[in-house]
Protein backbone atom coordinates (compact mmCIF):
# COMPACT_ATOMS: atom_id res chain seq x y z
CA UNK A 1 0.00 0.00 0.00
CA UNK A 2 1.37 3.10 -0.89
CA UNK A 3 2.56 5.70 1.51
CA UNK A 4 0.19 8.78 0.53
CA UNK A 5 -2.78 6.03 0.89
CA UNK A 6 -1.54 5.21 4.62
CA UNK A 7 -0.73 8.58 5.52
CA UNK A 8 -5.34 9.23 4.36
CA UNK A 9 -6.15 6.76 6.20
CA UNK A 10 -4.37 8.13 9.21
CA UNK A 11 -5.73 11.84 8.99
CA UNK A 12 -8.90 10.18 8.33
CA UNK A 13 -8.73 8.34 11.49
CA UNK A 14 -7.17 10.89 13.69
CA UNK A 15 -10.05 13.23 12.13
CA UNK A 16 -7.75 16.38 13.34
CA UNK A 17 -4.78 18.27 12.57
CA UNK A 18 -2.01 15.92 12.53
CA UNK A 19 1.79 17.54 12.27
CA UNK A 20 4.33 15.95 9.39
CA UNK A 21 6.72 15.02 12.23
CA UNK A 22 3.89 12.86 13.83
CA UNK A 23 3.21 11.28 10.68
CA UNK A 24 7.32 10.80 9.90
CA UNK A 25 7.12 8.86 13.23
CA UNK A 26 4.54 6.91 13.14
CA UNK A 27 5.46 5.37 9.40
CA UNK A 28 9.63 5.38 10.30
CA UNK A 29 9.83 7.81 7.27
CA UNK A 30 11.98 11.37 6.92
CA UNK A 31 9.29 14.12 7.14
CA UNK A 32 10.69 15.05 3.55
CA UNK A 33 9.20 11.63 1.99
CA UNK A 34 6.24 12.41 3.94
CA UNK A 35 5.80 15.85 2.51
CA UNK A 36 6.44 14.16 -0.64
CA UNK A 37 3.76 11.55 -0.05
CA UNK A 38 1.69 14.54 0.95
CA UNK A 39 1.78 16.22 -2.14
CA UNK A 40 1.08 13.35 -4.26
CA UNK A 41 -1.75 12.15 -2.03
CA UNK A 42 -3.13 15.97 -2.85
CA UNK A 43 -2.92 15.48 -6.30
CA UNK A 44 -4.93 12.06 -5.94
CA UNK A 45 -8.01 14.03 -4.54
CA UNK A 46 -8.47 16.40 -7.27
CA UNK A 47 -12.19 15.98 -8.25
CA UNK A 48 -12.99 13.85 -5.06
CA UNK A 49 -15.06 14.81 -1.95
CA UNK A 50 -12.49 15.31 0.37
CA UNK A 51 -9.43 17.64 0.11
CA UNK A 52 -6.55 18.19 2.22
CA UNK A 53 -5.94 21.30 4.35
CA UNK A 54 -2.26 22.38 5.22
CA UNK A 55 -0.69 24.97 7.08
CA UNK A 56 3.32 25.19 7.89
CA UNK A 57 3.77 21.78 9.13
CA UNK A 58 0.28 20.78 10.01
CA UNK A 59 -2.42 18.76 7.57
CA UNK A 60 -6.16 17.64 8.22
CA UNK A 61 -9.05 16.72 5.79
CA UNK A 62 -12.33 18.03 4.62
CA UNK A 63 -14.71 18.14 2.42
CA UNK A 64 -14.30 20.18 -0.54
CA UNK A 65 -15.82 23.19 -1.02
CA UNK A 66 -18.07 22.93 -3.83
CA UNK A 67 -20.49 21.05 -1.62
CA UNK A 68 -20.39 23.18 1.28
CA UNK A 69 -23.58 24.93 0.73
CA UNK A 70 -25.39 21.25 0.81
CA UNK A 71 -24.19 20.11 4.14
CA UNK A 72 -24.25 23.60 5.57
CA UNK A 73 -28.67 22.89 5.00
CA UNK A 74 -28.15 19.70 6.51
CA UNK A 75 -25.74 20.45 10.23
CA UNK A 76 -27.00 20.93 13.01
CA UNK A 77 -24.04 22.64 14.54
CA UNK A 78 -24.27 26.12 14.91
CA UNK A 79 -21.99 28.28 12.30
CA UNK A 80 -21.19 31.87 14.03
CA UNK A 81 -20.25 33.85 10.86
CA UNK A 82 -20.08 36.85 12.60
CA UNK A 83 -16.30 38.37 13.31
CA UNK A 84 -17.12 42.12 13.98
CA UNK A 85 -14.29 44.68 12.76
CA UNK A 86 -12.04 44.15 15.65
CA UNK A 87 -12.24 40.20 14.31
CA UNK A 88 -11.77 40.99 11.42
CA UNK A 89 -8.41 43.00 11.26
CA UNK A 90 -6.90 41.10 13.92
CA UNK A 91 -7.82 37.93 11.57
CA UNK A 92 -5.87 39.18 9.00
CA UNK A 93 -3.09 40.19 10.96
CA UNK A 94 -2.72 36.90 11.71
CA UNK A 95 -3.87 35.32 8.74
CA UNK A 96 -0.86 37.39 6.60
CA UNK A 97 1.50 37.81 9.20
CA UNK A 98 1.52 35.01 11.37
CA UNK A 99 2.94 33.59 13.38
CA UNK A 100 3.17 37.27 15.49
CA UNK A 101 3.50 38.29 19.01
CA UNK A 102 0.71 40.20 20.91
CA UNK A 103 2.88 42.99 20.60
CA UNK A 104 3.18 43.35 16.73
CA UNK A 105 -0.54 42.64 16.25
CA UNK A 106 -0.90 45.57 18.36
CA UNK A 107 1.35 47.75 16.96
CA UNK A 108 -0.47 47.45 13.54
CA UNK A 109 -3.61 47.97 14.73
CA UNK A 110 -2.90 51.04 16.97
CA UNK A 111 -5.25 49.18 19.90
CA UNK A 112 -5.00 47.13 22.64
CA UNK A 113 -6.04 43.40 21.32
CA UNK A 114 -5.55 41.16 24.09
CA UNK A 115 -9.85 40.52 24.39
CA UNK A 116 -9.86 39.86 20.97
CA UNK A 117 -7.42 37.84 20.99
CA UNK A 118 -9.05 35.82 23.98
CA UNK A 119 -12.26 35.55 22.01
CA UNK A 120 -10.40 33.91 18.52
CA UNK A 121 -8.86 31.43 20.74
CA UNK A 122 -12.38 30.84 22.08
CA UNK A 123 -13.60 30.38 19.07
CA UNK A 124 -11.21 28.23 17.82
CA UNK A 125 -10.24 30.48 15.09
CA UNK A 126 -6.61 30.87 16.25
CA UNK A 127 -4.17 29.05 18.45
CA UNK A 128 -1.37 30.57 20.58
CA UNK A 129 2.44 29.12 20.28
CA UNK A 130 5.40 29.46 22.50
CA UNK A 131 7.60 32.59 21.61
CA UNK A 132 10.97 30.83 20.31
CA UNK A 133 12.96 34.27 20.96
CA UNK A 134 10.78 35.04 24.55
CA UNK A 135 9.82 32.70 26.87
CA UNK A 136 7.39 34.96 28.56
CA UNK A 137 5.02 35.80 25.54
CA UNK A 138 3.48 33.44 22.74
CA UNK A 139 2.90 33.96 19.37
CA UNK A 140 -0.51 33.78 16.98
CA UNK A 141 -0.95 31.50 14.20
CA UNK A 142 -4.14 30.59 12.00
CA UNK A 143 -5.86 27.32 12.97
CA UNK A 144 -7.11 25.20 10.33
CA UNK A 145 -10.36 25.44 11.43
CA UNK A 146 -9.94 28.71 10.41
CA UNK A 147 -9.10 27.27 6.93
CA UNK A 148 -12.26 25.59 6.58
CA UNK A 149 -14.34 28.79 7.71
CA UNK A 150 -11.83 30.39 4.83
CA UNK A 151 -12.47 27.32 2.27
CA UNK A 152 -8.89 27.55 1.65
CA UNK A 153 -6.50 24.81 1.46
CA UNK A 154 -3.42 26.61 2.26
CA UNK A 155 -2.26 29.82 3.09
CA UNK A 156 -0.88 31.15 -0.26
CA UNK A 157 -4.68 30.48 -1.82
CA UNK A 158 -5.00 33.92 0.20
CA UNK A 159 -5.99 36.89 -1.89
CA UNK A 160 -2.47 38.26 -3.05
CA UNK A 161 -0.81 36.68 0.18
CA UNK A 162 2.25 37.25 -1.68
CA UNK A 163 2.23 40.81 -2.64
CA UNK A 164 0.72 41.89 0.65
CA UNK A 165 3.18 40.31 2.47
CA UNK A 166 6.08 41.81 0.23
CA UNK A 167 4.34 45.28 0.52
CA UNK A 168 4.49 45.28 4.62
CA UNK A 169 7.80 43.87 4.19
CA UNK A 170 8.85 46.90 1.72
CA UNK A 171 7.19 49.66 4.45
CA UNK A 172 8.94 48.11 7.20
CA UNK A 173 12.78 48.48 5.33
CA UNK A 174 11.77 51.96 4.31
CA UNK A 175 11.25 53.36 8.16
CA UNK A 176 14.69 51.36 9.23
CA UNK A 177 16.60 53.12 6.40
CA UNK B 1 -20.67 36.44 24.65
CA UNK B 2 -18.59 37.21 22.09
CA UNK B 3 -17.79 40.56 21.88
CA UNK B 4 -18.18 40.79 26.01
CA UNK B 5 -14.26 42.25 26.30
CA UNK B 6 -13.98 44.87 23.36
CA UNK B 7 -13.88 48.07 24.90
CA UNK B 8 -14.80 50.13 21.64
CA UNK B 9 -14.12 54.06 21.18
CA UNK B 10 -17.09 56.32 19.39
CA UNK B 11 -17.43 54.64 15.64
CA UNK B 12 -13.36 53.85 15.85
CA UNK B 13 -11.08 50.58 16.86
CA UNK B 14 -7.97 52.60 17.39
CA UNK B 15 -6.21 56.03 16.39
CA UNK B 16 -4.88 54.79 13.27
CA UNK B 17 -8.25 53.68 11.97
CA UNK B 18 -9.81 56.95 13.07
CA UNK B 19 -6.56 58.54 11.01
CA UNK B 20 -6.52 56.25 8.07
CA UNK B 21 -10.18 57.07 7.47
CA UNK B 22 -9.40 61.32 7.35
CA UNK B 23 -6.82 60.39 5.03
CA UNK B 24 -8.98 58.34 2.47
CA UNK B 25 -11.86 60.67 3.27
CA UNK B 26 -10.04 63.36 1.62
CA UNK B 27 -8.31 60.61 -1.17
CA UNK B 28 -5.01 61.13 -0.16
CA UNK B 29 -2.29 58.90 -0.13
CA UNK B 30 -0.09 58.22 2.95
CA UNK B 31 2.92 60.36 3.06
CA UNK B 32 3.78 63.44 5.00
CA UNK B 33 2.12 66.13 3.07
CA UNK B 34 -1.09 64.20 3.92
CA UNK B 35 -0.86 63.50 7.57
CA UNK B 36 -0.30 67.02 8.10
CA UNK B 37 -3.55 68.37 5.92
CA UNK B 38 -5.53 65.43 8.61
CA UNK B 39 -3.56 66.83 12.16
CA UNK B 40 -6.16 69.51 12.57
CA UNK B 41 -9.28 67.19 11.52
CA UNK B 42 -7.89 64.50 14.05
CA UNK B 43 -7.13 66.55 17.23
CA UNK B 44 -10.63 68.17 16.84
CA UNK B 45 -11.81 64.49 16.67
CA UNK B 46 -10.32 63.07 19.50
CA UNK B 47 -11.27 66.52 21.66
CA UNK B 48 -15.11 65.28 20.53
CA UNK B 49 -14.28 61.88 22.56
CA UNK B 50 -16.63 61.94 25.65
CA UNK B 51 -15.18 59.73 27.62
CA UNK B 52 -11.94 57.20 27.11
CA UNK B 53 -10.20 54.40 28.72
CA UNK B 54 -6.94 55.81 30.08
CA UNK B 55 -5.12 53.72 28.09
CA UNK B 56 -6.85 54.50 24.63
CA UNK B 57 -7.17 58.02 24.96
CA UNK B 58 -2.76 57.92 25.61
CA UNK B 59 -2.75 56.10 22.46
CA UNK B 60 -5.09 58.95 20.74
CA UNK B 61 -2.62 61.24 22.56
CA UNK B 62 0.26 59.99 21.04
CA UNK B 63 -0.63 59.65 18.06
CA UNK B 64 -2.28 63.41 17.91
CA UNK B 65 1.35 64.59 19.04
CA UNK B 66 3.02 62.84 16.76
CA UNK B 67 0.70 64.47 14.20
CA UNK B 68 1.89 67.66 14.85
CA UNK B 69 5.09 67.17 14.40
CA UNK B 70 4.52 66.27 11.35
CA UNK B 71 1.86 69.48 10.85
CA UNK B 72 5.11 71.80 12.32
CA UNK B 73 7.85 70.20 10.44
CA UNK B 74 5.58 71.13 6.78
CA UNK B 75 4.76 74.59 8.28
CA UNK B 76 8.35 75.13 9.26
CA UNK B 77 10.62 73.41 6.69
CA UNK B 78 13.90 74.48 8.76
CA UNK B 79 12.33 72.60 11.83
CA UNK B 80 14.93 70.61 13.81
CA UNK B 81 13.80 67.63 15.55
CA UNK B 82 15.26 64.75 17.70
CA UNK B 83 16.14 61.87 16.17
CA UNK B 84 13.80 60.42 18.38
CA UNK B 85 10.60 62.53 16.95
CA UNK B 86 12.22 62.06 13.53
CA UNK B 87 11.64 58.25 14.41
CA UNK B 88 8.05 58.49 15.58
CA UNK B 89 7.06 60.56 12.14
CA UNK B 90 8.32 57.82 10.13
CA UNK B 91 6.70 55.59 11.92
CA UNK B 92 3.50 56.86 12.66
CA UNK B 93 3.72 56.67 8.30
CA UNK B 94 4.60 53.14 8.45
CA UNK B 95 2.29 51.84 10.41
CA UNK B 96 -0.54 53.84 8.70
CA UNK B 97 0.57 52.29 5.68
CA UNK B 98 0.84 48.48 6.64
CA UNK B 99 -2.37 49.03 8.64
CA UNK B 100 -3.94 50.06 5.34
CA UNK B 101 -2.68 47.11 3.50
CA UNK B 102 -3.80 44.75 6.28
CA UNK B 103 -7.45 46.87 6.51
CA UNK B 104 -8.05 46.22 2.39
CA UNK B 105 -6.97 42.82 2.96
CA UNK B 106 -9.10 42.34 5.65
CA UNK B 107 -12.19 42.78 3.07
CA UNK B 108 -11.37 40.12 1.48
CA UNK B 109 -11.36 37.92 4.60
CA UNK B 110 -14.59 39.15 5.41
CA UNK B 111 -15.98 37.80 2.01
CA UNK B 112 -14.39 34.62 2.41
CA UNK B 113 -15.64 33.85 5.82
CA UNK B 114 -17.90 31.22 5.71
CA UNK B 115 -19.24 31.33 2.55
CA UNK B 116 -17.42 28.23 0.86
CA UNK B 117 -16.58 26.34 3.82
CA UNK B 118 -14.38 23.19 4.77
CA UNK B 119 -16.13 20.81 6.77
CA UNK B 120 -14.34 18.32 9.00
CA UNK B 121 -16.19 15.20 10.65
CA UNK B 122 -18.57 15.90 12.63
CA UNK B 123 -18.35 16.40 16.19
CA UNK B 124 -21.34 14.25 17.09
CA UNK B 125 -19.65 11.11 15.34
CA UNK B 126 -20.15 8.20 17.75
CA UNK B 127 -17.32 7.07 20.18
CA UNK B 128 -16.73 4.15 21.36
CA UNK B 129 -15.07 4.57 24.85
CA UNK B 130 -12.59 2.60 26.65
CA UNK B 131 -11.90 3.85 30.54
CA UNK B 132 -7.95 4.45 31.05
CA UNK B 133 -7.12 7.58 33.41
CA UNK B 134 -3.47 8.64 32.65
CA UNK B 135 -1.78 8.54 36.07
CA UNK B 136 -1.39 12.24 35.91
CA UNK B 137 -4.78 12.66 36.76
CA UNK B 138 -5.41 12.00 40.31
CA UNK B 139 -7.66 14.17 42.67
CA UNK B 140 -4.93 16.51 43.80
CA UNK B 141 -3.81 17.45 40.08
CA UNK B 142 -7.43 18.19 39.02
CA UNK B 143 -8.27 20.65 42.13
CA UNK B 144 -4.79 22.32 41.25
CA UNK B 145 -5.92 22.50 37.83
CA UNK B 146 -9.28 24.85 38.43
CA UNK B 147 -7.26 26.40 40.84
CA UNK B 148 -5.11 27.85 38.43
CA UNK B 149 -7.55 28.36 35.66
CA UNK B 150 -9.96 30.88 37.94
CA UNK B 151 -5.75 32.82 38.91
CA UNK B 152 -6.11 33.02 35.09
CA UNK B 153 -8.96 34.42 34.36
CA UNK B 154 -9.10 37.89 32.73
CA UNK B 155 -9.94 40.26 35.70
CA UNK B 156 -12.26 42.82 34.23
CA UNK B 157 -11.04 46.13 33.41
CA UNK B 158 -11.69 49.21 35.18
CA UNK B 159 -13.02 51.76 33.38
CA UNK B 160 -11.65 55.06 35.28
CA UNK B 161 -13.51 57.26 36.43
CA UNK B 162 -11.30 60.17 35.91
CA UNK B 163 -12.31 61.09 32.13
CA UNK B 164 -9.22 61.97 30.26
CA UNK B 165 -7.61 65.72 30.18
CA UNK B 166 -8.91 67.18 26.85
CA UNK B 167 -5.83 68.00 24.14
CA UNK B 168 -5.73 71.76 24.87
CA UNK B 169 -7.10 72.99 21.63
CA UNK B 170 -5.31 75.12 19.22
CA UNK B 171 -7.84 77.85 19.26
CA UNK B 172 -6.90 78.08 23.08
CA UNK B 173 -3.48 77.51 22.71
CA UNK B 174 -3.14 80.55 20.10
CA UNK B 175 -5.36 82.71 22.86
CA UNK B 176 -3.35 82.34 25.70
CA UNK B 177 -0.17 83.26 23.47
CA UNK B 178 -1.56 86.12 21.84
CA UNK B 179 -2.57 87.81 25.07
CA UNK B 180 1.23 87.02 26.81
CA UNK B 181 2.71 88.36 23.49
CA UNK B 182 0.80 91.59 23.39
CA UNK B 183 1.26 92.26 26.61
CA UNK B 184 4.63 93.36 25.65
CA UNK B 185 6.88 90.17 26.75
CA UNK B 186 9.23 88.66 25.06
CA UNK B 187 9.73 85.20 26.51
CA UNK B 188 10.98 82.16 25.36
CA UNK B 189 9.83 79.95 23.73
CA UNK B 190 10.66 77.02 26.81
CA UNK B 191 9.42 79.49 28.95
CA UNK B 192 6.30 79.23 27.71
CA UNK B 193 5.99 75.83 27.78
CA UNK B 194 6.67 75.43 30.96
CA UNK B 195 3.90 76.97 31.91
CA UNK B 196 2.01 74.34 30.28
CA UNK B 197 4.15 71.71 31.06
CA UNK B 198 1.36 68.71 31.50
CA UNK B 199 1.86 66.84 28.49
CA UNK B 200 4.78 66.92 25.52
CA UNK B 201 1.34 67.51 23.41
CA UNK B 202 1.04 70.84 25.01
CA UNK B 203 4.43 72.02 24.23
CA UNK B 204 3.75 71.08 20.73
CA UNK B 205 0.43 72.48 20.45
CA UNK B 206 2.08 75.59 21.62
CA UNK B 207 4.67 75.72 18.79
CA UNK B 208 2.47 74.70 16.47
CA UNK B 209 -0.27 78.27 17.55
CA UNK B 210 3.54 79.73 17.39
CA UNK B 211 3.70 79.15 13.89
CA UNK B 212 0.36 80.04 13.22
CA UNK B 213 0.85 83.15 14.84
CA UNK B 214 3.85 83.89 12.73
CA UNK B 215 2.26 83.24 9.46
CA UNK B 216 -0.64 85.84 10.48
CA UNK B 217 2.65 88.06 10.99
CA UNK B 218 1.55 88.85 15.05
CA UNK B 219 4.24 87.79 16.11
CA UNK B 220 8.35 87.61 14.81
CA UNK B 221 10.20 84.87 16.24
CA UNK B 222 14.41 84.23 16.18
CA UNK B 223 16.25 81.56 17.00
CA UNK B 224 19.68 82.05 16.90
CA UNK B 225 21.24 78.51 16.92
CA UNK B 226 20.16 75.45 16.37
CA UNK B 227 18.75 73.57 19.38
CA UNK B 228 18.37 76.77 20.87
CA UNK B 229 15.20 78.76 22.32
CA UNK B 230 12.82 80.30 20.57
CA UNK B 231 12.30 84.54 21.13
CA UNK B 232 8.94 85.58 20.60
CA UNK B 233 7.76 89.14 20.13
CA UNK B 234 5.31 91.09 19.19
CA UNK B 235 5.82 93.34 16.00
CA UNK B 236 4.18 96.20 17.36
CA UNK B 237 5.47 96.04 20.83
CA UNK B 238 9.20 96.70 21.39
CA UNK B 239 9.74 96.39 25.18
CA UNK B 240 12.60 94.30 25.28
CA UNK B 241 12.95 91.91 28.82
CA UNK B 242 16.57 91.06 30.00
CA UNK B 243 16.77 87.73 32.08
CA UNK C 1 -18.54 17.73 -9.71
CA UNK C 2 -19.65 13.56 -10.15
CA UNK C 3 -22.34 12.51 -7.61
CA UNK C 4 -19.71 9.77 -6.09
CA UNK C 5 -17.68 12.85 -5.10
CA UNK C 6 -20.39 14.35 -3.22
CA UNK C 7 -21.35 11.18 -1.44
CA UNK C 8 -17.54 10.87 -0.84
CA UNK C 9 -17.99 14.01 1.10
CA UNK C 10 -21.05 13.44 2.93
CA UNK C 11 -20.47 10.38 4.44
CA UNK C 12 -16.71 11.41 5.06
CA UNK C 13 -18.83 14.69 6.84
CA UNK C 14 -21.32 12.74 8.61
CA UNK C 15 -18.73 9.90 9.96
CA UNK C 16 -21.29 7.45 10.75
CA UNK C 17 -23.51 5.20 8.71
CA UNK C 18 -25.87 6.44 6.27
CA UNK C 19 -28.99 4.79 4.28
CA UNK C 20 -29.01 4.41 0.71
CA UNK C 21 -32.71 6.27 1.82
CA UNK C 22 -31.49 9.04 3.12
CA UNK C 23 -28.76 9.40 0.63
CA UNK C 24 -31.25 9.65 -1.71
CA UNK C 25 -33.30 12.74 -0.45
CA UNK C 26 -30.47 14.20 0.53
CA UNK C 27 -29.30 14.46 -3.50
CA UNK C 28 -33.07 14.27 -4.32
CA UNK C 29 -32.34 11.23 -7.15
CA UNK C 30 -33.28 7.67 -7.03
CA UNK C 31 -32.27 4.91 -4.82
CA UNK C 32 -30.76 3.36 -7.99
CA UNK C 33 -29.04 6.54 -9.12
CA UNK C 34 -27.29 6.12 -6.05
CA UNK C 35 -26.73 3.01 -5.58
CA UNK C 36 -24.90 3.20 -8.90
CA UNK C 37 -22.36 6.10 -7.68
CA UNK C 38 -21.52 4.00 -4.54
CA UNK C 39 -20.39 1.25 -7.05
CA UNK C 40 -18.54 3.87 -8.80
CA UNK C 41 -16.91 5.68 -5.77
CA UNK C 42 -15.88 1.85 -4.27
CA UNK C 43 -14.41 1.99 -7.62
CA UNK C 44 -12.83 4.69 -7.06
CA UNK C 45 -11.72 4.00 -3.90
CA UNK C 46 -9.70 1.18 -4.52
CA UNK C 47 -6.12 1.44 -3.27
CA UNK C 48 -6.47 4.52 -1.19
CA UNK C 49 -6.60 4.64 2.49
CA UNK C 50 -10.51 5.52 2.78
CA UNK C 51 -12.94 2.79 1.95
CA UNK C 52 -16.43 1.87 1.90
CA UNK C 53 -18.07 0.02 4.52
CA UNK C 54 -21.51 -1.05 3.44
CA UNK C 55 -23.73 -3.11 5.15
CA UNK C 56 -27.57 -4.07 4.15
CA UNK C 57 -29.12 -1.37 3.50
CA UNK C 58 -26.44 1.48 5.33
CA UNK C 59 -23.11 3.12 4.11
CA UNK C 60 -19.98 4.22 5.75
CA UNK C 61 -16.29 5.38 5.43
CA UNK C 62 -13.52 4.17 7.07
CA UNK C 63 -10.03 3.00 6.61
CA UNK C 64 -8.60 -0.07 5.19
CA UNK C 65 -8.15 -3.06 6.39
CA UNK C 66 -4.05 -3.10 5.42
CA UNK C 67 -3.77 -0.59 7.42
CA UNK C 68 -5.30 -1.90 10.91
CA UNK C 69 -3.21 -3.19 12.94
CA UNK C 70 -1.13 -0.20 12.82
CA UNK C 71 -4.26 1.67 13.82
CA UNK C 72 -4.90 -0.62 16.65
CA UNK C 73 -1.81 -0.17 18.16
CA UNK C 74 -1.70 3.78 17.15
CA UNK C 75 -5.39 3.77 19.32
CA UNK C 76 -3.65 1.63 22.46
CA UNK C 77 -0.93 4.11 22.58
CA UNK C 78 -2.92 7.11 22.28
CA UNK C 79 -4.93 5.90 24.92
CA UNK C 80 -2.06 5.31 27.23
CA UNK C 81 -0.78 9.38 26.31
CA UNK C 82 -0.70 12.00 29.09
CA UNK C 83 -3.35 15.01 27.90
CA UNK C 84 -0.86 17.63 29.79
CA UNK C 85 -2.92 20.63 31.02
CA UNK C 86 -5.27 21.06 28.46
CA UNK C 87 -6.84 17.28 29.19
CA UNK C 88 -6.38 18.48 33.50
CA UNK C 89 -7.80 21.90 32.95
CA UNK C 90 -10.77 20.58 30.55
CA UNK C 91 -11.52 17.61 33.27
CA UNK C 92 -11.34 19.95 35.69
CA UNK C 93 -14.02 22.38 35.03
CA UNK C 94 -16.34 19.74 33.56
CA UNK C 95 -15.99 17.90 37.20
CA UNK C 96 -16.98 21.21 38.98
CA UNK C 97 -19.60 22.63 36.74
CA UNK C 98 -20.81 19.63 34.67
CA UNK C 99 -22.72 19.28 32.99
CA UNK C 100 -21.24 22.18 31.16
CA UNK C 101 -21.79 23.23 27.06
CA UNK C 102 -18.27 23.16 25.13
CA UNK C 103 -18.99 26.91 24.96
CA UNK C 104 -18.67 27.65 28.77
CA UNK C 105 -15.85 25.54 28.67
CA UNK C 106 -14.04 27.28 25.80
CA UNK C 107 -15.01 30.53 27.54
CA UNK C 108 -13.20 29.49 31.21
CA UNK C 109 -10.49 28.10 29.58
CA UNK C 110 -9.60 31.00 27.04
CA UNK C 111 -8.99 28.28 24.33
CA UNK C 112 -10.95 26.42 22.05
CA UNK C 113 -11.54 22.63 23.48
CA UNK C 114 -13.00 20.79 20.42
CA UNK C 115 -10.34 18.13 20.18
CA UNK C 116 -9.23 17.53 24.08
CA UNK C 117 -12.97 16.74 25.08
CA UNK C 118 -13.28 14.15 22.07
CA UNK C 119 -9.95 12.80 23.72
CA UNK C 120 -11.82 12.61 27.15
CA UNK C 121 -14.65 11.19 25.39
CA UNK C 122 -12.56 8.37 23.87
CA UNK C 123 -10.70 7.54 27.05
CA UNK C 124 -14.29 7.23 28.84
CA UNK C 125 -13.77 10.11 31.53
CA UNK C 126 -16.53 11.90 30.44
CA UNK C 127 -19.89 11.80 28.71
CA UNK C 128 -21.93 13.69 26.70
CA UNK C 129 -25.34 13.97 26.61
CA UNK C 130 -28.13 15.90 24.78
CA UNK C 131 -28.57 19.74 25.69
CA UNK C 132 -31.93 20.54 26.92
CA UNK C 133 -31.77 24.15 26.47
CA UNK C 134 -29.91 23.57 22.71
CA UNK C 135 -31.20 21.12 20.42
CA UNK C 136 -27.77 21.68 18.43
CA UNK C 137 -24.87 21.08 21.03
CA UNK C 138 -24.43 19.02 23.99
CA UNK C 139 -23.55 18.71 27.38
CA UNK C 140 -20.59 17.30 29.19
CA UNK C 141 -20.17 15.56 32.53
CA UNK C 142 -17.67 13.87 34.41
CA UNK C 143 -18.21 9.65 33.57
CA UNK C 144 -19.32 7.31 37.07
CA UNK C 145 -16.03 5.58 36.45
CA UNK C 146 -13.97 8.22 36.98
CA UNK C 147 -15.74 9.16 40.08
CA UNK C 148 -14.68 5.93 41.50
CA UNK C 149 -11.62 6.04 40.42
CA UNK C 150 -11.05 9.49 41.68
CA UNK C 151 -12.43 8.13 44.64
CA UNK C 152 -15.61 9.98 45.26
CA UNK C 153 -19.49 9.56 45.67
CA UNK C 154 -20.89 12.36 44.63
CA UNK C 155 -20.12 15.74 43.27
CA UNK C 156 -20.23 17.76 46.40
CA UNK C 157 -17.55 15.63 48.00
CA UNK C 158 -15.03 17.26 45.71
CA UNK C 159 -12.53 19.73 48.00
CA UNK C 160 -13.40 23.86 47.59
CA UNK C 161 -16.79 22.64 46.07
CA UNK C 162 -18.84 25.89 46.45
CA UNK C 163 -16.05 28.07 46.88
CA UNK C 164 -14.39 27.18 43.02
CA UNK C 165 -18.15 27.52 41.50
CA UNK C 166 -18.66 30.86 43.18
CA UNK C 167 -15.28 31.78 41.87
CA UNK C 168 -16.08 30.89 38.39
CA UNK C 169 -19.94 32.51 38.80
CA UNK C 170 -18.42 35.36 39.89
CA UNK C 171 -16.23 35.65 36.43
CA UNK C 172 -19.53 35.36 34.66
CA UNK C 173 -21.32 37.74 36.25
CA UNK C 174 -18.41 40.35 35.67
CA UNK C 175 -17.90 39.69 32.29
CA UNK C 176 -21.94 39.40 31.82
CA UNK C 177 -22.46 43.07 33.10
Amino acid sequence: MKLESQIEAILFWKAEPVSIKKLASIFNKSENEIKEAIRSLDESLKGRGITLIQWEDEITLGTTKEISSLIESLTKEELNKDLGKAGLETLSIILYQGPISRVNIDYIRGVNSQFILRNLLVRGLIERVDNPEDQRSFLYKPSLELFSYLGIKKITDLPDYTLINEDIEKFRKQTHE
Amino acid sequence: MSEIFTIKTPEFEGPLDLLLSLVEKRKLFINDISLAKVTDDFISHVQNFEKLPMGEAAKFILVASTLLLIKSRSLLPSLTLFEEEEQDMHDLETRLKIYKRIKDASLNIKDLFGSEMIFSQSQSRPIRPVFSPHESMNLSSLIQAIKDIIEALPKKEMIPKAVIRKVISLEEMIDNLTKRITQGLKMKFSDFSKIHKEERVNVIVGFLAMLELVKQGVILVSQNKMFGDIDMETMNVGVPRYD
